[in-house]
């Protein structure tokens, strides 16, 4: 990606974002043969579970948990009609889904679901979690939903912010058979990092120290939970030589920020879409320019090493707030890159909920931008603001993901359709 | 007898100041000896004598100056060549020319017309060497206000090596137009008698070799041919033809002019008291002046080259006496790679050539030394070896700048790094005093910690502390972890912040910069805070140095 | 068998101003107990500027109020130094304000002998660079901030030492009375749901906006108005003195350094009940916008929180609450037919030992016991439990205790895991309940720029690491503990802090889906 | 095609290896080195003293503008500051004007033309694998290299453009060029250490070690590098006897190409 001082590049696709569905989008645009460039900022992994949901909750009013997203899906497509499912057909959902599983396989990272029904995921604060795609070293975790398994929780003296006494005690609440064991680390001493702790999962000798101090406390025990930190390159090994050294089967439980398995699979993103000769402008902000010629124009910062990108077609999946995508001021809420229109409460006094944990959940985060059927942004008079220019991604409105459960799959949904449509756009000129 | 006399104590007062001199570079040399605790003891240094031999060659020929710059090299050539001569066949006859050719008179040639050949080389170089100075066409030309004090350095040197050429021209066209002298001479080798043929020699002498007679010997040719044959009786077998001592017969030509004024103050007397007297002074001046680089040049060369073959054993001594060796041309400065250093701070130590002043001067335990300004100028050097290659004095520059800095270090003169890496943070930040210096020193930084928006949007989420190689492999000593680093910032705590040691131990790998989820430049405000704790340390360092100073020297 | 505690004196309230009369009282050698039902400086105490006024923002409203402040400024400054951050004050004026207010300020200042100082535009603006350029006059006044926080804690502290007991999470029920005296207090503790009574000789009011629901219990009537004040806490500090707008007192028109944060406020609203009051957008967008007239920053800079308080008003008649006095109200119920009931209201952060004092020298005249007050001349002494509710200076030693195998649990504020112990431990020592909350009491934990994002699960997970914590509550813990933070933080939300925000919900919903427990 | 040749201040004394090998391999490729009066480029000082860093970068661009010539650098820090420098003195109007200033009195100046190439970038974009692949007479199969990638020209990718700043490639598709297999081994792109090597010598050599240890780990029998100071670190051994090298060696990608060009170099 060297390039000279002021250079002009030109591509198919400019995908602005690197988030999931920024990632999913250059893979599929990729897959589709088309000439992609990727900016964005990949450092949002750290913040995500690495769990792919897909719908998790419906309706959110009555928390109800769905057993099976599709249980929920119709419903929330009457209810719905701007929801980004509602633009998507079943198979479709289940066919970017399976894709997105397939790119996270190719990139060395194994993602299961189980069989189109959700997979209850225990969390670190000891709460369970809807999802859909699981990575391989969470998905044993579910079986503990039935409450017959002997658990096992292990975590890590010095581990901030994960304690197996906590999990084990919401678990009580749920009436099951849970003991826990703290495993010492002699070579981390204070306040230790969790990129060391996972680190450490890579060296046989660590896992044998580990499993002879679980030794003692496996008794009886069926399942063995860990703190999700079990390695970052090579994870699964690093389950299944635990799994052999103790007798138990293991699962990981995501918890705090700083993710290990959102920085997998942001590693097992970036190998396949680098794989497969994606451009990748890491970290560059661009900014849109003009439409010209049917090409968008855009340039990224850093004078004088300033580049010039002409892209047939936009995949915009620049995010939320955290992402930048969508700026909040306080009076209003922008879309930053082309200042597209953004739905969302109009005072600020509407945006938020009373209660943080609401469980309708505050109108602010339903906010974004609303799009034609081919997830196209669209103006006030609800026309596609450039033939070209797709949203993709959790910026797209009426997607309160954090109530639905439905982040990833979103993201990974929206993306996928929206480069398919270009690419069929594309291929009919 | 009394110039005997005089001759030997001027030699006897060299010997004693080359004894002196040789105490000062002893002591200077104490100041680079290696240190107990250094691994590398490369021993005595002493030159062996093929390398002796090898910077001798050097320096008739001076080929490093050669290399280094031509018009400098020319006029050295010149007066060097010229001078050697004349020291060699003219002022040392007795021992040179008159032992080792028979038919030696000094006026007789080729020799009368070698000294004035060499002799006007050396006037030749001198004038070179003026006009060079004169027209500013030095190649030093690093506009400063510091170091006059270099400009009139060799310039004694010069001028008495000019005046001494330049009194024996004099003194021989101020002989060739007395009249006393060629009395004595008619006196001494012939038997005329006052008459005719004293008168017909006087006329030739007067008409072909200048000299001029009072009264005027009146002009006829007859008695002109008469004198030619009585020349060539008495005359010929000790005197050429005064015309191949070209200079002086020029001289000799204006000067008779006035010949008899000139005759009868016996001017020719005095200007060879003059001219002896000259000569002495250089003698005693020779170990003092910048004429010692002549012997010290070919020395320092010859150790350079004797030292050690790699750096690191190098580093452990430093040959003192190639300090002295140093003669200022400033070629090192000019092609210094941090030159834009100076530029910016205007720190002449900074420059190589200013640094060896100043290491002089240390050695010389002069009170008045800057050694923040030295130690500074010394730690931003880079060590690329340009102004050792580039050295007409052969000096290993190099290996002197990282003794230098060792030097610095092991008197508690430390750079920032190491500096930081002995104190507290909180101490640091609680430090009362908020130096002078800092106002001071108008520098345009990065502004980053001083525009809150930088840093202002950390989240604390710690990933750039999980991805710093420091945090990883130094846990046990590293207080503060990057983000905290950002957080101390948002409680405005610079100070404190920029005296943590992950400042200082910063890899400035860049790996959390560039990883962060909000876009902090991480790296580029720990690179300021470095700058900021920077300014602070050297101001507290420079009240420190004052205390240091006697300590070092 | 409901156990019955006995003591001289119940002081009602844990606020700075009961804390106060319980220091007090313990000076003059009486036996005290507190009681407080929720836990140290939860209303009004906790919901100021934390400034302590050199009484020239009252030299026109309020001249006495104005001579008592610039009394016991001084006493407080030399008695509880360590609380006290000398910062000095400024009034400042811009374009617009009334030129004869400005004009009159320093005969008045004169006349209440405030000492003051008059600055040029021009020096005002270099001591302070955040100041509008459209300043017109400035003066320089006493004025400091207080970590009220840290008084409350201390004071307490030191009232424990000499004997009296603190019973946090004890609401009073009601009053036992008998022949024009109360004999009991019925008092339940609000954590394990167990009655209690409590036996005094006398019994104090010192509940601040509460009053007037205490007083009911025994049957007395207080005409109390609650007037609500909103401030905003920047997330870093913009300014190094307290800067007050000189102009008749009105809202959103001082600005006072806190440590490290400044906070500005505030505002003046009746509500009709002291309890779950929180600020609104409306509110916080009034505050910006006053503010900003003299410190434009103020437009653009971040908040990390916005919070209430209600001002305990007696009632005097008129609309403006600003006309009500300032001035602390104490009440001996004798005349309302209750021989053993004080009520002490109303008044100022700054006021709080006078109106302590004033107190207990009624308490000694009615127990006939000749005690002369003390904290006046014994000074507050520093104990370490107050220290971590220092905002945000990170502490010294930072590489010793690192090197110690401490773990920094809010990476915001640095707090490290061994001060979350100390905490903890000092409120086993009352016979407390450590918890989310009540360590945010004690320490800056969830008051940076995260609002409890990370630290709390932190936090949580070393309690239970530890074994401080083994009950099945923790999730309700957390959860608590988050929504009390979002109450101050919900009308913030733009820029960066929603960014902050979403994060925040991403963990707590997205991922731990806490919004999914009951 | 003609460059201006920016050696970098160490490679003259310390690393005559690179320099040397470095030519040879341009010198094999056709391309034309020219040597100007280059100073430092200011990485030194970067943290020390801001202006003197981005204003020693800007004259060296200067005086390669003024000869109308790009620059190439075999040294990833150098490269690195000068992108620095740039993205600074074009960021800091105060900064422009001064260094504008004192350009001016050298009689020099700068537009931002000139282009700035590190030998691999240069290699790999301007060179092409296919000339590279056409030129190499001799190939090293089969022999395992893990590739040090240097901090400085990697990150911040928005400033220095070179590659990815976490999942780079160049510098492997380079090496498969002589035949060697590039190994993955998770400290690629980690920092060598040499950074802090006078201020916090010891744990220079620890980050030293865990380098040599992770590449052994992957198989490595060599790691390669394209910068003085990653090569002057691993050098480091020569010196400190005690530090285990896990038996990996260190070598310089000229030497490897110039030795797969036919050069004179032994490998």
């Amino acid at each position: 990606m060297n390039l000279k001082n002021n250079a002009t590049i030109s591509c198919d696709l400019l995908v602005i974002g690197s988030g999931i569905a920024g990632m999913v989008a250059a893979a599929r645009a990729a897959s589709l043969g088309l000439d992609t460039v990727l900016t964005g900022s990949s450092s949002g992994f750290f913040l995500t579970s690495g769990l792919l949901d897909f719908l998790g909750v419906y309706p959110v009013e009555s928390s109800q948990v769905l057993e099976s997203p599709f249980n929920g899906l119709d419903q929330l497509r009457k209810q719905n009609p701007d929801h980004p499912y509602s633009k998507i057909d079943n198979k479709t959902i289940l066919e970017s889904l399976d894709f997105t599983a397939r790119i996270l396989s190719s990139g060395g990272l194994e993602y299961s679901s189980a069989k189109n029904t959700n997979v209850n995921i225990l969390t670190s604060a000891g709460t369970f979690k809807p999802s859909f795609l699981v990575p391989q070293t969470m998905i044993k975790g579910s079986s503990i939903g039935s409450g017959k398994k002997k658990i096992l929780l292990a975590d890590f003296k010095g581990l901030k912010g994960y304690s197996a006494a906590l999990i084990a005690q919401a678990l009580k609440r749920r009436h099951m058979d849970v003991t826990t064991v703290t495993i010492q680390v002699p070579q981390l001493t204070g306040d230790f990092n969790v990129m060391r702790m996972a680190a450490l999962f890579e060296d046989d000798a660590f896992l044998h120290r580990t499993a002879k101090q679980i030794e003692s406390s496996v008794q009886d025990r069926e399942i063995l939970g860990l703190p999700a930190v079990c390695g970052i390159h090579n994870s699964q090994d690093s389950m299944k030589k635990l799994e052999n050294l103790t007798g138990l089967d293991c699962f990981e439980i995501p918890g705090l920020p700083p993710s290990i398995p959102g920085l997998r699979l942001k590693n097992a993103f970036e190998t396949h879409i680098l794989k497969n000769k994606v451009r990748v402008f890491n970290n560059v902000k661009v900014a849109f320019t003009a439409f010209e010629n049917e090409q968008i124009l855009f340039t990224t910062d850093g004078e004088p090493f300033r580049t010039q990108i002409a892209a047939k077609g936009v995949i915009l999946a620049s995010g939320r707030f955290p992402g930048r995508g969508l700026a909040a001021h306080r009076e209003v809420i922008r879309e930053t890159v082309f200042d597209i229109p953004v739905y969302h409460p109009q005072q600020r006094s509407l945006w938020y909920q009373l209660d943080f944990f609401s469980p309708q959940g505050h109108p602010v985060n339903r906010a974004g931008i609303l799009t034609d059927s081919d997830f196209r942004p669209v103006d006030k008079t609800c026309q596609p603001l450039c033939e070209n220019v797709y949203a993709a991604g959790s910026i797209l409105a009426h997607n309160d993901w954090t109530r639905l459960k439905s982040g990833a799959g979103v993201s990974c949904v929206s993306a996928f359709c929206a480069v398919n449509h270009f690419h069929a756009r594309k291929k009919i000129k | 007898m009394m110039f005997e006399t005089l001759f030997y104590i001027s030699l006897f007062l060299c010997a004693a100041g080359c004894i002196f001199q040789w105490v000062r570079f002893r002591r200077a040399g104490l100041m680079f000896k290696p240190a107990s605790s250094d691994r590398f003891n490369p021993g005595r240094l002493y030159p062996n004598p093929v390398n002796l031999i090898l910077s001798f060659l050097n320096t008739i020929f001076q080929i490093r100056l050669f290399a280094a710059g031509k018009i400098r090299w020319l006029f050295h050539f010149f007066v060097f060549a010229g001078f050697l001569y004349l020291v060699t066949v003219h002022a040392f006859h007795q021992v040179t020319a008159v032992v080792l050719f028979d038919y030696y008179d000094p006026t007789v040639d080729p020799f009368q017309f070698l000294r004035n050949l060499f002799g006007s080389l050396v006037v030749a170089g001198c004038i070179l060497f003026f006009l060079r100075r004169g027209l500013r066409l030095r190649v030093n030309q690093i506009k400063s206000n510091w170091g006059s004090h270099l400009k009139y350095k060799g310039l004694v040197s010069i001028i008495l090596v000019f005046l001494i050429v330049g009194t024996g021209f004099l003194l021989e066209a101020s002989k060739i137009i007395s009249e006393p002298v060629f009395m004595e001479m008619v006196e001494d080798y012939s038997d005329l008698e006052e008459g005719d043929e004293l008168e017909e020699l006087k006329l030739f002498w007067q008409e072909k070799a200048f000299v001029s007679f009072d009264p005027t010997v009146p002009a006829d040719p007859e008695k002109l041919k008469n004198g030619q044959v009585l020349n060539e009786v008495y005359c010929i077998s000790c005197h050429s033809d005064i015309r191949s001592s070209f200079v002086s017969c020029l001289l000799a030509d204006l000067m008779s002019f006035y010949g008899t004024v000139l005759n009868q103050t016996r001017v020719d007397v005095m200007l060879y008291r003059v001219h002896y007297g000259l000569c002495l002074a250089l003698i005693v001046f020779l170990p003092f002046s910048r004429l010692n680089h002549i012997f010290l040049i070919p020395l320092s060369i010859a150790v350079k080259n004797q030292a050690p073959k790699t750096h690191h054993q190098k580093t452990a001594q430093v040959f003192g006496a190639s300090l002295f060796a140093c003669t200022n041309c400033g070629y090192c400065s000019q092609v210094c790679s941090v030159y834009p250093h100076f530029q910016i701070t205007g720190n002449p130590d900074v420059l190589p050539h200013s640094k060896i002043e100043t290491l002089k001067k240390i050695a010389d335990k002069h009170p008045d030394v800057s050694l923040w300004g030295l130690q500074k100028g010394n730690n931003a050097c880079t060590q690329c070896n340009k102004c050792t290659q580039i050295c007409p004095s052969g000096i290993d520059l190099q290996t002197l700048w990282a003794v230098t800095h060792r030097i610095f270090s092991d008197n508690a003169l430390v750079n920032n790094q190491t500096f930081f890496n002995r104190i507290l943070p909180e101490a640091w930040a609680d430090l009362e005093t908020e130096p002078r210096m800092l106002i001071a020193r108008q520098e345009l930084v990065s502004d980053l910690i001083e525009k809150t928006d930088a840093f202002e949007n950390c989240i604390q989420c710690t990933i750039c502390t999980n991805v710093c190689p420091v945090v990883e492999y130094d846990s046990k000593d590293n207080d503060y972890t990057p983000q905290q680093v950002m957080n101390l910032l948002r409680l405005d705590q610079k100070h404190l912040a920029s005296g943590t040691r992950m400042v200082w131990t910063c890899l400035t790998c860049y790996a959390c910069q560039d990883i962060c989820p909000q876009k902090i430049p991480v790296t580029d405000i720990i690179l300021e805070l470095r700058h900021l704790g920077g300014v602070r340390a050297d101001a507290v360092k420079l009240q420190q140095t004052v205390k240091k100073r006697v300590e070092i020297s | 068998m409901e156990k019955i505690i006995e003591t001289q004196v119940l002081v009602i309230g844990g606020g700075v101003t009961g804390t106060g009369i319980a220091r007090d009282l313990c000076l003059r050698g009486f036996d005290v107990v507190l009681i407080e039902k929720k836990d140290l400086n939860a209303g009004a105490s906790g919901g100021n500027h934390g400034l302590l006024h050199s009484g020239a923002r009252y030299i026109a409203s309020d001249p006495e109020a104005a001579v008592e402040c610039n009394s016991e400024i001084r006493i407080l400054k030399k008695m509880a130094g360590h609380c006290i951050q000398r910062t000095g004050g400024l009034f400042v004026a811009v374009r617009g304000d009334d030129e004869n207010y400005i004009a009159d300020f320093p005969g008045l200042c004169d006349r209440a002998g405030i000492p003051f100082e008059a600055v040029s535009v021009r020096d005002a603006i270099k001591l302070e660079p955040v100041l509008s350029a459209n300043l017109i006059a400035a003066y320089q006044v006493n004025d400091a901030s207080i970590n009220p926080f840290k008084i409350s804690i201390e004071n307490m502290n030191d009232a424990v030492s000499r004997g009296a007991r603190y019973l946090s999470f004890c609401k009073l029920e009601s009053f036992d009375m008998e022949k024009k005296k109360i004999v009991r207090a019925n008092v339940r503790n609000q954590v394990n749901g167990k009655a209690f009574q409590i036996q005094a000789q006398t019994y104090i009011n010192a509940s601040g906006a509460w009053a007037g629901y205490i007083a009911q219990m025994a049957d007395i009537s207080i005409p109390m108005v609650f007037s609500k004040g909103t401030l905003l806490v920047t997330s870093r500090r913009l300014a190094r003195h307290v800067i007050n707008r000189l102009r008749k007192a009105t809202d959103a028109d001082i600005l006072v350094p806190g440590g490290v944060v400044s906070i500005l406020g505030t505002t003046s609203l009746r509500v009709d009940h002291p309890d779950n009051i929180h600020p609104t957008v409306d509110e916080v967008d009034y505050i910006i916008d006053q503010g900003a007239q003299m410190i434009p920053m103020l437009a653009t800079c971040r908040y990390v929180r916005a919070y209430s308080g209600v001002r305990p008003l007696v009632s005097a008649g008129g609309d403006d609450d600003r006309n009500v006095s300032r001035g602390y109200t104490l009440m001996d119920h004798e005349r309302d037919g209750v021989d053993n009931f004080i009520t002490i209201t109303g008044g100022k952060l700054t006021t709080f030992r006078l109106m302590a004092e004033k107190t207990c020298d009624r308490v000694c005249e009615k127990l006939g016991v000749d005690a002369a007050c003390q904290t006046e001349v014994i000074p507050l002494p520093a104990t370490r439990s107050g220290e971590w509710s220092e905002p945000g200076i990170p502490h010294g030693g930072f590489k010793e205790f690192k090197a110690s195998g401490d773990a920094i649990l809010c990476e915001c504020e640095m707090v490290p895991a061994s001060a979350i112990d100390s905490i903890i431990n000092s409120i086993c020592k009352d016979k407390g309940t450590p918890d989310l909350s009540s360590i945010a009491v004690r320490s800056r934990v969830g008051k940076g720029p995260c609002q409890g994002a990370f630290c709390s699960v932190r936090i949580l997970s070393h309690m239970y690491q530890t074994g401080q914590m083994s009950d099945t509550s923790g999730i309700q813990e957390l959860k608590k503990f988050l929504n009390e933070r979002w109450k101050g933080e919900h009308a913030l939300l733009w820029d960066q802090a929603i960014v902050q925000s979403s994060i925040k919900e991403m963990i707590h919903c997205g991922v731990f889906g806490l919004e999914l427990e009951k | 095609m003609k460059l201006a040749y920016f050696p970098g201040c160490k490679i003259s004394f310390y690393l005559k290896a690179y320099g040397d090998s470095f030519e040879s391999v341009m010198k094999h490729l056709g391309i034309d080195l020219v040597r100007l009066e280059f100073n430092c480029c200011g990485y030194p000082a970067r943290g020390e003293h801001f202006e003197i860093s981005v204003f020693s970068a800007i004259k060296n661009l200067a005086v390669a503008h003024k000869n109308k010539l790009d620059i190439i650098t075999p040294c990833k820090c150098c490269f690195g500051q000068f992108k620095h420098a740039v993205f600074w003195y074009y960021k800091h109007k105060n900064l422009k004007t001064k260094i504008d200033d004192l350009l001016d009195q050298e009689n020099l100046s700068w537009d931002g033309s000139t282009q700035i190439h590190h030998l691999l970038s240069f290699l790999y974009h301007e060179i092409g694998l296919d000339t590279l692949e056409k030129r190499s007479v001799k190939k090293f199969s089969g022999k395992k290299i893990a590739v040090q990638y240097g901090c400085h020209a990697l990150r911040p990718f928005s400033v220095t453009r070179f590659d990815h700043p976490y999942a780079p490639t160049i510098f492997e598709d380079l090496v498969r060029v002589t035949g060697m297999v590039p190994v993955e081994w998770p400290k690629s792109t980690e920092c060598c250490g040499n950074p802090i090597l006078e201020g916090h010598k010891a744990l220079s050599l620890t980050i030293l070690e865990n380098k040599f240890k992770s590449a052994s780990l992957a198989g490595a029998e060599y790691i390669c590098t394209a910068c003085t100071h990653c090569q002057m670190q691993y050098e480091m051994t020569d010196y400190e006897s005690d530090i285990d090298t896990h038996g990996v060696k260190p070598v310089l990608f000229t030497r490897i190409l110039d030795a797969a060009f036919g050069g004179k170099t032994v490998f």
